[in-house]
């Protein structure tokens, strides 16, 4: 087991759907408080390489280990509680909730008060939702979404439901927080935004691994690989990837 | 244990079983159309039975005419339905639940209804074909028994060739699995369902038809009826009408064995109890394909 | 399941009807005031459910009853009212009927219900009042045995068990089957089990069917199997009757008296056929004390009266009885003394000071038995151990 | 808005309390069984409106409750609260056992699920007569009584069932603006996202299906008290049907919703009754009415008719 300088890392992780293999021996790290990023065309694996760290999918081989721990048995709630918290392609936010209901869902897993206590109001289950609406009335402010918190999520534009989703991430304090194609859907000034909350949660120490097609928005990142066919063919700072000739032949059609 | 007893409580199993069958396939073909589980199919069954009876013994028609009609009633009863309710609702974009509870009040009111116009008592219809019996293995079996058992496997047959080979079946087919698809190539998807339905009705008043000579119909029969179709259709998979034949054959069978076997006073018990293992162990049923845990 | 709600209900108008309609059913008419204050009979029947093949003939020989009384000028010179209130074959519709007649209608008596759950029911109710109440249900649970005034007119399970077991025995059925549901079926089958050894008659083959039972072939031929000399049916419907029958089972079938209805009859098809019952009206060749009774029947409704109907028709006529002895205007204690004491019925004899509350002896039964579907008396006559 | 809302809670509670003394007395009878109704559908509700279940088994734990209350109090001379608890525990006890495998399903075979268990549960009813005293059910059941004061008449025991709905409502009060509360708003608007957040729905659900069978629980306990009688014939499956109805033509997702749904199912088939054989028809057109014109039930409609009068008025 590498040491603890790493928050996640994989060891020759594959994985098939019905005999034809998906991902075939990926391994990379993303060390604390870093950002990395994954990028590769359709169907290269991302998804799935997404979907196993995050738990959806249980993969067939190989070892995922998040801050030294094998998670291969660990479930999606087991790993959100240790901070390992995922993003969606499409942002899914809580329609029916306010802005304000809908980041305070996001602080549930600090608190412990059981439904018990809730029924009966006990007063660990009243503090419990008083801190919880402390610590969301201050992530609306740090998000800029003090104005519109009494909203329905139904009504926000893409870009807010993506800060919404990111805000209501962060309020469990996660140490790895996983981005799935966050710029899709976005315009270029709510891009530019995003790319500042990316760089104010690296700062804030936590760490990033960040999916995407937007090459412009992965040079944010500190280390980028290339996901090609189920394999990483190539690692390295933007700049050394986008010399690389191996993918540009695959990007690029060159 | 003897032969007889066995043979007879086979031919029960059986002939019960091919009851709940018929109610199966009609709620299995209305479920795979529209996504709606129809809790009012028994009350197909009740309607089509108590034509026949009227037609027959009110105007004295000619029994197959008098069934013929009675199969008509419960398709215009299905097109009814869903031109006056599902289509609304449908456009509405109605929530999952409702279409269930929606058939549940419409079940209750047509019971009531028959209940009202027709009055409390239990009506027969005569057998098909001659009255006579046969005695095979020492059990005692009805003509009309022979006759149910053949016309369902037809009808269960016939539903399947209709689903692949007829243009009707196969855009009816198409525009359930799926309905954007079908409706981008030109299938009205609208009356696809329409015909759903009238199918669904027409199989559920034959397969009343076919049980009255057994067990006499009144208006309280429908529920019993639906509980046992949607235990059959469920044991088969819920969008397969094969499956939910095939489904209620077992159920009828397991009912039997479990009279014969244990006590005839713990036969729901065990049948229900059955079903509920079923559906949590095997979330496709027998052989149905549609994936229930993703609800 | 994820079904979001992004349907958009409109306000739809129809929601004001239903409103209103529900508002505007809400003050049922003051029942009006006539003439002489009548002698007010509350009657809680079960004429919708389950239960309604009981309440409907029931109400029929009620409602003859307050007819024929009120021609000959009713009770002391006032006549008498039935106000009938259907309980809907459940003891909560009971509850609330029986409610509604003991304080806004002021009924003096109470007569019901069909079905010994209801019956409890409303027992719950008239018996801290002490309010005479006449039950058409058998005696049912052990806390019946304590209400003191409430009187049952049909006979109680024991009973019936007796009369099957009498006649079994006078046709020498040694080995008997028994196919009975599991409402009343089981209370008398116990009652059965309890008896038989008295008789020395062996239970070779006993099955159950739940009540709502659509096809009993599969008991029916598991008692073939045991080639029983006789088979006690106990139930409500004709349907394992018919089952036996199906199986070509030529045995006596001895059916218990619930069953003796000419509405059952028709749905036993060409099943009703040497079918023997221990009840106590045969409205084709009755006995000499119930012609009268049968006569009027027929000219009022057509068609020959049968246990139920009798039974509704005694009912009323206890209650007069007991308020003509007590005097009209006799508070309820005194009533209920007066009501605890022998009444010849049209039906039956009674004697409701007896332990069982209704002291119907085996020598009241009358045994039918159908032939080709008609009823017909048998000479046969139980005597009292 | 949040002064007008407490307003009406108020008057409300005032008419609640004040006008049953001058109803005749079946008319409160009536409102004796919508309260009773109204804790049993409060535990359909939760699960309907909070997690999106359809619960046809709801009879089962009523009856539970009653023939836990039957048989302690008659055969055992226990204290009337002894049978409460009992009935409440095997309740919990059965809700956990089948309820957590049943939650796997979701849909109309979660409902079918819970419609099985009812038939199941009524056969053994009638089959266990050593228990449930079969056909004849257990009779003379005593009243309920707190300290001296005996609760024999209608109007007594409306106080004493006012009290529990009023309870039971504000504890769902609770619970729905908790954290649980939340949890089980987010997870209805979107269970992936929920389970994001570490919220576990499975867990979840169970404990309000158990929380629902406790209600059932003890709406079947006072019922029995009410009645003095557990007989098998008042818990078919039609009542199972009208339990689910209470919270679906009231409006699921709000408690007041409940409360009218229970009013509804007691009301209405006894005002409608005056039309002998029609009633049950027109209760079954009235039920495709509301399914169909008013998804959102009759407080939704109302809502919506408030929101846009109010909205109107705005300028």
């Amino acid at each position: 087991m590498s040491g603890h300088t790493e928050i996640l890392s994989l060891r020759s992780v594959g994985h098939s759907f019905g005999g034809f293999s998906v991902l075939k021996n990926v391994n990379f790290s993303v060390p604390h408080g870093s950002i990395v990023g994954l990028i590769g065309p359709n169907g290269s694996g991302k998804t799935t390489l997404f979907n196993v760290i995050s738990g959806y999918i249980r993969h067939q081989h190989g070892l995922v280990a998040y801050d030294g721990h094998n998670m291969q048995a660990e479930s999606i709630q087991a790993r959100s509680s240790a901070g390992l918290v995922r993003t969606f392609q499409t942002p899914k936010v809580f329609e029916q909730m306010t802005v304000l209901e809908n980041i305070m869902a996001g602080a549930c897993k600090l608190t412990r008060s059981g439904v018990i206590e809730d029924i009966f109001s006990l007063p660990r289950s009243r503090a419990d939702m008083r801190r919880i609406f402390e610590l969301a009335e201050e992530a609306c402010l740090k998000f800029g979404m003090e104005k519109l918190r009494h909203d329905l999520a139904l009504r926000l534009p893409a870009g807010q439901r993506r800060v919404l989703e990111i805000a209501r991430a962060v309020i469990g304090r996660p140490r790895l927080l996983m981005l799935d194609e966050p710029s899709s859907g976005l315009n270029t000034n709510e891009i530019a935004s995003l790319r500042r909350w990316i760089e104010q949660l690296r700062a804030e120490g936590i760490a990033i691994l960040l999916v995407s097609h937007d090459m412009e928005l992965m040079t944010v990142a500190d280390c980028v690989h290339v996901l090609y066919f189920g394999e990483i063919i190539a690692s390295g700072g933007m700049d050394e990837i986008q010399k690389n000739t191996q993918v540009r032949e695959v990007y690029l059609g060159a | 244990m003897n032969v007889g007893l066995l043979a007879q409580s086979l031919l029960a199993g059986i002939t019960n079983g091919l009851t709940y069958a018929l109610i199966g396939i009609g709620l299995a073909a209305i479920f795979k159309g529209s996504r709606v589980p129809n809790a009012m199919q028994g009350e197909f069954s009740v309607v089509g039975a108590i034509v026949v009876v009227l037609l027959l013994t009110g105007h004295g028609w000619p029994y197959w005419l008098a069934i013929l009609c009675g199969g008509l009633s419960g398709a215009i009863l299905g097109a009814f339905i869903e031109v006056a309710f599902i289509r609304y609702m449908i456009r509405n974009a109605a929530p999952e639940d409702s279409y269930l509870l929606l058939t549940i009040g419409i079940g209750l009111s047509i019971s009531a209804a028959v209940l009202y116009f027709f009055g409390r008592e239990s009506h027969l219809l005569p057998g098909f074909g001659s009255d006579n019996l046969y005695i095979i293995l020492d059990a005692v079996v009805r003509e009309h028994v022979i006759w149910l058992i053949a016309i369902s496997i037809l009808l269960t047959i016939g539903l399947r060739q209709f689903y692949r080979t007829t243009s009707v079946g196969l855009k009816m087919m198409a525009a359930s699995i799926d309905p954007v698809g079908a409706a981008s190539i030109g299938i009205d998807v609208t009356l696809m369902r329409t015909f759903t339905f009238m199918l669904g009705g027409a199989l559920g008043a034959a397969a009343g038809i076919l049980i009255t000579p057994i067990i006499p119909v009144d208006y309280m029969i429908g529920l019993q009826l639906t509980l046992k179709g949607f235990a059959a259709a469920i044991l088969g998979g819920l969008t397969n009408p094969l499956g939910a034949a095939i489904g209620g054959l077992v159920l009828g069978i397991i009912e039997a064995m479990a009279i014969v076997g244990v006590s005839s006073s713990y036969k729901d018990v065990i049948t229900f109890s059955l079903l509920i293992l079923i559906m949590i162990a095997m979330p496709q049923g027998l052989l149905g394909r549609a994936g229930r845990t993703g609800g | 399941m994820t079904a979001k709600k992004t349907y958009h209900g409109r306000a739809p108008a129809a929601f004001a009807l239903i409103v209103a309609g529900v508002a505007f059913l809400s003050t049922p008419a003051a029942a009006q005031r006539s003439g002489a204050e009548p002698f007010k009979i509350g009657v809680i029947l079960a004429l919708t459910g389950a239960g309604a093949g009981l309440g409907i003939p029931e109400r029929s020989g009620a409602l003859l009853a307050e007819k024929i009384i009120n021609s000959k000028g009713g009770v002391n010179g006032t006549p008498i009212q039935l106000v009938i209130e259907d309980d809907g074959s459940n003891p909560d519709g009971a509850i609330s009927k029986a409610n509604s007649l003991i304080h806004r209608e002021k009924v003096s008596a109470l007569i019901g219900s069909s079905q010994t759950a209801s019956t409890v029911a409303i027992g719950g109710l008239t018996d801290p009042l002490k309010m005479p109440q006449v039950a058409l249900s058998g005696l049912g649970p052990a806390i019946e045995r304590d209400r003191k005034c409430v009187l049952h007119v049909a006979p109680s399970q024991a009973l019936n068990a007796k009369a099957i077991l009498e006649y079994a025995s006078s046709i020498g059925a040694k080995k008997l089957g028994a196919l009975y549901d599991s409402g009343y079926g089981t209370v008398v089958y116990n009652e059965l089990r309890k008896l038989s050894d008295a008789y020395g008659i062996a239970f070779v083959a006993t099955e159950k069917f739940e009540i709502s039972a659509t096809d009993t072939t599969t008991q029916a031929a598991k008692i073939r199997a045991a080639q029983p000399d006789a088979i006690v049916v106990v139930g409500v419907t004709g349907v394992p009757i018919r089952s036996l029958r199906q199986l070509q089972m030529k045995q006596t079938i001895i059916a218990a008296n619930g069953l003796a209805s000419y509405e059952t009859v028709k749905s036993m098809g060409d099943a009703a056929d040497n079918v023997v019952f221990p009840e106590f009206l045969v409205g084709e060749d009755p006995l000499p004390h119930q012609a009268e009774f049968v006569k009027l029947f027929h000219k009022e409704y057509g068609r020959f009266p049968k246990i139920l109907e009798a039974v509704g028709w005694d009912a009323v006529h206890v209650i007069l009885a007991a308020f003509k002895k007590a005097d009209v205007g006799a508070n309820n204690e005194k009533v209920c003394e007066a009501i605890r004491s022998t009444f010849k019925g049209d039906m039956t004899d009674y004697d409701f000071s007896a332990d069982d509350l209704n002291g119907i002896k085996l020598s009241n039964i009358v045994y039918s038995k159908l032939v080709a579907g008609q009823f017909t008396r048998l000479p046969f006559q139980a005597k009292e151990k | 808005m949040k002064a007008s809302r407490s307003l009406v809670i108020l008057l409300s509670i005032a008419v609640c309390v004040a006008l049953p003394p001058f109803l005749p007395r079946h008319f409160v009878d009536l409102l004796v069984f919508a309260g009773i109704y109204t804790v049993a559908g409060l535990g359909v509700g939760l699960l309907l409106g909070q997690c999106g279940i359809a619960n046809l088994g709801q009879i089962v734990f009523y009856a539970i409750g009653a023939y836990a209350t039957a048989y302690l109090t008659v055969y055992v001379q226990a204290p009337a609260m002894v049978g409460f608890v009992v009935g409440m525990l095997i309740s919990a006890a059965l809700a956990l056992t089948i309820g957590w495998p049943i939650l796997r399903l979701t849909g109309y075979f979660l409902a079918l699920a819970t419609l099985a268990m009812g038939i199941v549960a009524n056969a053994l009813f009638f089959e266990w007569d050593w228990l449930t005293g079969g056909t004849l059910g257990i009779g003379g059941i005593p009243k309920l009584q707190i300290f001296s004061f005996v609760l024999d008449t209608p109007l007594r025991f409306y106080y004493l069932v006012l009290g529990v709905v009023a309870i039971c409502l504000l504890l769902a009060h609770n619970l729905i603006r908790s954290r649980t509360g939340l949890a089980l708003r987010a997870m209805r608007d979107s269970q992936d996202a929920a389970i994001s957040l570490a919220v576990n729905p499975r867990a979840l659900r169970t404990r309000i299906f158990i929380l629902s069978a406790l209600l059932g629980s003890v709406a079947g306990s006072l019922f029995a008290h009410y009645g003095g009688f557990a007989n098998v014939q008042s818990f078919g499956i039609e009542k199972s049907i009208n339990f689910l109805l209470i919270p679906v033509l009231g409006g699921a997702t709000s408690l007041i919703g409940v409360v009218v749904g229970a009013l509804f199912i007691a009301v209405v088939p006894e005002l409608l009754s005056q039309f002998g054989g029609l009633h049950q028809i027109l209760f079954g057109v009235a039920l495709i009415g509301v399914v169909v014109l008013m998804p959102a039930g009759l407080t939704g409609a109302l809502a919506e008719v408030w929101r846009r009068s109010a909205e109107g008025a705005r300028p």
